[in-house]
């Protein structure tokens, strides 16, 4: 990639030709399968452009894990007329074209949560999902350590769809910590982050492994952290082994509290968003704010803002999730959940 | 008795039937013939409810009935067997003969009283059929054309409309199917026979209608009347 | 499949007639059988745990909700239509249950009812646009997978997942194990009413004057029928026990089948699937049976979906979702059920289901890649099926 | 469908033809356009961009790939069979193309040609499969769907995506725009062959003594044809001109029906799909037609996976996955092809293809929530297709 | 010379046919007959490729050939009207009557060439269907039988079968038959006809064959034999 990375990126003051008007935002989001994007990235975002800027218009568009439709959907903004793209990537190369388009029109891009490759652009705004793969390895070496398993047994792996990029960086950032220092016994790729298949995953390592050999689990996300935990309790394990997920699910937080689950990724959605919204605010506007520092995606250098992810577990729900009002402590503290939050501090 | 009233039905640009009318009446055999393409089956079909006629009626001792469906014939005691036989073919002969008027008690099939009834049934219209547990698609033409026949005796029927039923029959089972006619004749029954062969036709009809192009074409009184007027008939010669 | 094979719906009567059959190529489930004990031995030689009483009870209590699915679909094949909204309809109806027992706090029996009534009136709503609208089954069902696909995410809202406790009623269903003496209870039940069912049929078609077969088959079938439940109790017991969800499984085929074979409706499924002409003129009223067969994979479509939360003890935006709705077409299809209609049996579910399950199960075992497991997967469906389609092939005229 | 209604494979011969069809509710294609027309007229009055140019030249490039992909899986439709693994088999052989050319540095054309091939030998062994060892297509292209996907899987190993570069050969396919005279010339070449063919052929009938329709109305549907790609010129020239890419699936639509309506083979896969059993005994060669069928699918599935992959200018592990195998097949059923073989003709691809874009387009323009895009989807795609089915409905005896 | 020697085909439990001979010569029209059942089909579709017999074989002029599948037995010359018709309902007359034998150039169908050919052969058979180009399933039972006589004959076949082909035909029609099978044999074919109709197999047969319960039951020159003893070896009276 020598040479390219003279493309720059200087467009970014150009999308605001119609500076007067109020700038059309839009937001696209890859999936909605998983809660965060409907329920926090997308609100959240919306939130903080309405308060920013009463007049903007706002378009949003939600891929469903399909970078095709993706591309359409790109395609439909522009068509609208969007201002900015905040552009979360279904596919972080498959999109290049469309900041490609959306370059030939000067419609300044910010990538969203992914890193895009193969072009350069005008910002990148995320957490480090290499480092996300760290902090669920580290966390469930320290449980185990703690433990005093970690020499002990085996740990299983049940990583995300091999469709899904972001699942490769989760899975080598775990291995950059968790390779030589426990044995891995089994590792599962999931086909479409499945719970269910991350149950019958659990069962057959459990099986194949034996009951007693398994002293931890290294779950990619909640979802499936849920199916493998709903194998180890059918399995008769209690209490259950550090198991560790990703997203601060509701129901993951509920079992965090409850001691089934280990630890949650929280990522500061709430920051990742407004930031966002900001800079497209700016951008949109015409300003050009300088970042804080720079990411190179094999192509350029693109000014970035990377946000750190939080490893919550039980002790620290109260100081993060309920605290930035991620879900109210009335929500987490449900039914059975009642006791463990008393325990924890959450009221 | 049953009458047929001015029926038409059209099928895109080919006008089935054209006002046809047809009388039947209990304890007469009437046969319908007519060239290929007449419109005799469509006339049978609109009297048992497979079609529903553009217009016309159908009156059942002189009160109109609606025919919308083959269930409502049913209900009303008109039993046919069909040219193309419409037999399930995946199901086995007594399944077959007894499809929608299943022996049953609170919904339990009745499977032995039925093989027995089927078993009598074929054996007294002299069908031989080695084994009558196979599905129907294994059967000869001539056996499938039997347990047809043999359907359409089951249950109480007031008319019993036979179309072309020894086409593919036996010299022994076509003797068999002329000499049930009669009988059910004589059990006070109508009977609509349709039939090529004119030789049958004579032999045990009391009334033949002869349609042409979907129309009537005349109608005569069996024993009056010779073959070659019929076959005149037929042609449209007599015109 | 040659349109000149046309294999008929029912069951043999006698060994006469099973060797009748055998002769015309026509082996009924034992082609799958045979594929079944290859699967075992391959993978029993691979892995020591394939076939241990652990993963053998695992393995029923996987196939339990894919293969309630897979019945519906039966009713459905059997008619010669699809359902491809079997599976958003599982997902929908688990999510609708969790909703009402966890959030509304409702008695999760009624949840339950409730919830298997919304996926019979679903199935009402595919039935009559598909009977009164004529519209292929294939578009309103594809319409369904769809749409009910957005009404679960529109349900489950902002939160996403939500949990049903471990010790609550749906989730014990999953985790309730017979004690050993109900479980020998009804084995022996089954094989009584098995074998007395056959002696007294004989009686019957001897009183009747039909033909029948030697008394000793009747002897033979119920042996073999004692000889298959008691390996499985025996086994079972040897891990956890019985799992409740394998008997509701079991007694679902079972009744489905009795159903089927047994009944006027049943017949009528099989004419309507057979040749729908010939039913309507019949007498037959073939909507009804056709609204009824959706409305049955409706309901066990939800109900499918309720033991598959009571599984997972959770529903999620995936629930009914990835490739549950393949799998259960696959496994009625590679159990011998015809796409063409008039053809299979609800026995179709379970072999099918079982097939499928083991490949899946003894896969994970073996912790390969997943785009050989893919690869492998695919090779082991093929073949099973291959075993089946060759067997069969010798009889074609 | 009830059995009663067969409907023709073949297409009017004369205006008198045509009436008579209408009378007898066989309204060809007419209603999807009905169906289109009102799509066209809710999403136009909802955005105002929905109709503009920019926004019908995107839909042109969304339908080429599916529609492709789809034109393949109507000739399996023919033959009453299925084809599951067409999805699959369009990534995989858009992954082969791309590490030919990127990785490999193969000469672009020479790696489509490759690719194609290789969805045809694909397609191959499935109708061999078939064909030979009997397997039922569904089972067979189902182990396709899930095998192929791993060898795509495996084939692009750790990396994932591999990127076309942007102005690649490949990539420029879905970016090449015909200039104004070329669109033009075509546009009066086509409406010419038409006019010219239909007076020619009415010309023979003359002088064959066989029955003709006033010549007037060839006059009146090759001025049809010209109105209609007049339109969309003058549309296309508005935003960025004639796509290439549309002109490519319009050619493979046309030429496709050629062949089915125009030789001896397009006449013996309508025959095996209305009565393979006939078809057999007329000495025709089953075997070879169905295997062909499966060829030619497996050839356009690649098309359409590399069609794909130059408007991505990528390939990824999700490629031809997601739901385009889904509406590939819905949009070959809305156009009217049959499930059940023997009925249906290409042009159903076109339209099918354009109803279900044009939803998908237009519920994006919208700007909607994923659940409720979700269920308006299902509520259109059900709509447009009862409007097809209730106008043929008041035709059934 | 066509022979068919000592054909047996079991279906399962049932023989069909059972150590079958049959001569077929040009210039001679053959009648079998026999009881439902009795195996004549099977015998029909065994010689022409339809479904291959457990054993026998089947020889052209002395020579053993195989007759695999039916587009042997059509490249052979031999050309069958199957009982079960076996037409292409989706397709129109046309298409089904030169399916298989499309007259084509660089293999595109010759349409027009095949319309003027049908409707003239059509015509010669007294066939009357008033659209040819609507799809088969919508015409009468008479006249789907007509189609596939008239598809026997296109091509240049030596040996013509014909499985009860006059059952659904009228009175015109029938004759017509009758009189394109007296044409056949005078033109040099081998004809063998199967009916249930002794007056039309006594009427334009040379020689009459009889099949019981799957066995040879007799062969009789029809000039020389009375109907009686035709029927006597059909029922087994004779034995
Ligand atoms: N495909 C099949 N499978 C099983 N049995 C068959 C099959 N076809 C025919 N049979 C059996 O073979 C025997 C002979 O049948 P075939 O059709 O040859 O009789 P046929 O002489 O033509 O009678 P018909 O005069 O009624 O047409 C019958 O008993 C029939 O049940
Ligand atoms: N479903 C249909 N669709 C279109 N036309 C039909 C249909 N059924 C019958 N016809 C036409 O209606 C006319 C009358 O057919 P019908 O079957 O009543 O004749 P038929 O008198 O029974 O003749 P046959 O003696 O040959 O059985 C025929 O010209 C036929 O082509
Ligand atoms: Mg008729
Ligand atoms: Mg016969």
């Amino acid at each position: 990639s020598t040479g390219t990375t003279t493309s720059t990126t200087g467009q970014a003051g150009t999308g605001g030709e119609n500076g007067e008007k109020a700038p059309t935002i839009a937001l696209f989001l890859p999936e909605s399968k998983t809660t965060r994007y409907e329920s926090f990235d997308r609100p959240l975002f919306e939130a903080k452009v309405k308060s920013l800027c009463p007049d903007c218009r706002l378009l949003y568009s939600n891929a469903d894990q399909d970078a095709a439709k993706q591309q359409q959907q790109v395609e439909a903004a522009l068509t609208q007329g969007a201002d900015v793209l905040v552009l979360d990537a279904v596919d972080a190369a498959a999109v290049a074209p469309l900041v490609n388009q959306a370059k030939q029109k000067k419609v300044p891009v910010i990538a969203y949560d992914r890193l895009i490759s193969g072009i350069g652009y005008d910002y990148f705004v995320s957490f480090d999902n290499v480092r996300v793969g760290e902090m669920q390895g580290q966390a469930l070496l320290d449980a185990l350590t703690k433990n005093g398993t970690a020499a002990k047994g085996q740990i299983v792996m049940i990583n995300g769809a091999t469709t899904d990029p972001s699942s490769a960086d989760y899975k080598k950032g775990a291995h950059n910590v968790l390779d030589g220092k426990v044995k891995i016994g089994r590792e599962f790729d999931t086909p479409d982050w499945s719970p269910d298949k991350a149950q019958q995953e659990m069962e057959q390592a459990v099986t194949a492994l034996g009951r007693d050999q398994i002293v931890g689990v290294l779950s990619a996300n909640d979802g499936m952290a849920g199916g493998a935990i709903a194998a180890m309790k059918r399995a008769g394990y209690d209490p259950t082994p550090p198991i560790t997920g990703q997203d601060a699910e509701l129901a993951a937080v509920q079992r965090i509290l409850t001691g089934e689950q280990y630890m949650t990724i929280y990522l500061d959605i709430r920051s990742e968003a407004e930031k966002s919204a900001e800079l497209a605010v700016a951008v949109g506007r015409g300003d050009k704010p300088a970042a804080a520092t720079t990411v190179n995606n094999g192509t350029a250098d693109i000014p970035a803002f990377l946000l750190d992810p939080i490893a919550v577990t039980a002790d620290k729900v109260k100081d993060t999730i309920v605290k930035d009002g991620f879900y109210k402590a009335a929500d987490i503290c449900k039914g059975e959940t009642a006791a463990a939050c008393a325990k924890a501090g959450i009221s | 008795m049953i009458r047929a009233k001015d029926i038409s039905k059209r099928y895109g640009a080919v006008q089935a039937l054209e006002g046809v009318s047809l009388d039947l009446r209990p304890g007469e055999v009437v046969a319908l013939v007519g060239d290929n393409g007449a419109g005799k089956s469509t006339l049978v079909k609109a009297i048992s409810g497979v079609i529903s006629p553009d217009s016309g009626e159908i009156t059942i001792d002189d009160r109109p009935v609606r025919v919308g469906n083959p269930h409502d014939a049913q209900a009303m005691g008109i039993s046919t067997v069909y040219q193309d036989l419409a037999l399930c073919e995946n199901l086995d002969v007594v399944a077959n003969l007894f499809l929608g008027s299943e022996r049953r008690r609170w919904s339990v099939l009745g499977h032995i009283r039925m093989e027995r009834a089927a078993r009598d049934l074929l054996t007294q219209l002299d069908v031989r059929i080695r084994d009558i547990r196979v599905p129907v698609a294994m059967l000869s033409g001539g056996q499938r054309q039997s347990v047809a026949i043999a359907r359409a005796l089951i249950g109480e029927p007031r008319l019993v409309i036979l179309d072309e039923p020894t086409a593919a029959l036996g010299v022994e089972q076509t003797a068999q199917v002329l000499g049930l006619i009669r009988r059910l004749r004589d059990r006070g029954l109508a009977v609509l026979l349709i039939s090529h062969n004119l030789a049958d036709v004579r032999a045990v009809s009391d009334r033949v209608v002869v349609l042409r192009l979907g129309r009537n074409a005349g109608e005569f009184r069996t024993a009056d009347t010779s073959q070659e007027s019929i076959v005149a008939a037929i042609t449209g010669a007599a015109a | 499949m040659s349109s000149t094979t046309v294999r008929p719906a029912h069951k043999p009567y006698s060994p006469k007639r099973a060797v009748e059959r055998m002769r015309r190529g026509d082996l009924g489930a034992w082609p799958v059988v045979g594929g079944l004990i290859a699967i075992a031995v391959v993978f029993g030689s691979l892995n020591e745990h394939f076939l241990s009483p652990e993963n053998l009870t695992n393995l029923a209590l996987q196939m339990a909700a894919t293969g309630t699915i897979s019945l519906g679909i039966i009713m459905v094949l059997l008619l010669g239509e699809i359902d491809l909204a079997a599976g958003s309809v599982s997902g929908l109806c688990a999510v609708i249950m969790t909703i009402m027992n966890v959030r509304q706090g409702w008695n999760p029996l009624l949840a339950i009812v409730v919830a298997v009534a919304a996926g019979a009136a679903i199935g009402l709503v595919h039935g009559l646009l598909f009977t009164r609208v004529r519209m292929p089954s294939f578009v309103v069902t594809l319409a369904g997978l769809i749409g009910w696909q957005g009404l679960l995410l529109f349900l489950l809202g902002e939160r996403g997942t939500i949990n049903l406790p471990f010790d609550g009623f749906v989730a014990k269903l999953s985790d309730t194990w017979l004690p050993p003496w109900l479980a020998w209870t009804l084995a022996v039940a089954l094989v009584g009413a098995y074998g007395g069912s056959l002696l007294l049929g004989r009686r019957l078609r001897i009183a009747a004057d039909l033909p029948v077969g030697p008394a000793s088959w009747a002897v033979v079938r119920a042996g073999l029928l004692a000889v298959v439940l008691a390996a499985a109790v025996v086994v079972l017991q040897a891990d956890r026990g019985v799992p409740l969800l394998l008997v509701i499984f079991a007694a679902l085929v079972v009744i489905l089948d009795l159903v089927l074979r047994h009944t006027a409706f049943g017949r009528w499924m099989y004419a309507v699937g057979g040749n729908a002409e010939a039913a309507r003129r019949a007498g037959i009223n073939v909507t009804r049976i056709r609204v009824l067969a959706f409305v049955l994979s409706g309901s066990l479509a939800a109900f499918g979906g309720i033991l598959a939360a009571s599984r997972l003890s959770a529903v999620n935006q995936s629930s009914g979702g990835s490739d549950m709705l393949l799998m259960a077409i696959a496994a009625a299809v590679i159990g011998g059920t015809s796409l063409f209609g008039g053809r299979g049996r609800t026995y179709a579910a379970l072999l099918g289901i079982l097939v499928i399950q083991a490949i899946t199960n003894g896969m994970l075992l073996l912790n390969l890649d997943s785009s050989v497991r893919y690869m492998v997967t695919a090779s082991v469906l093929a073949l099973a099926v291959a075993i089946d389609s060759l067997a069969r092939r010798g009889s074609t005229p």
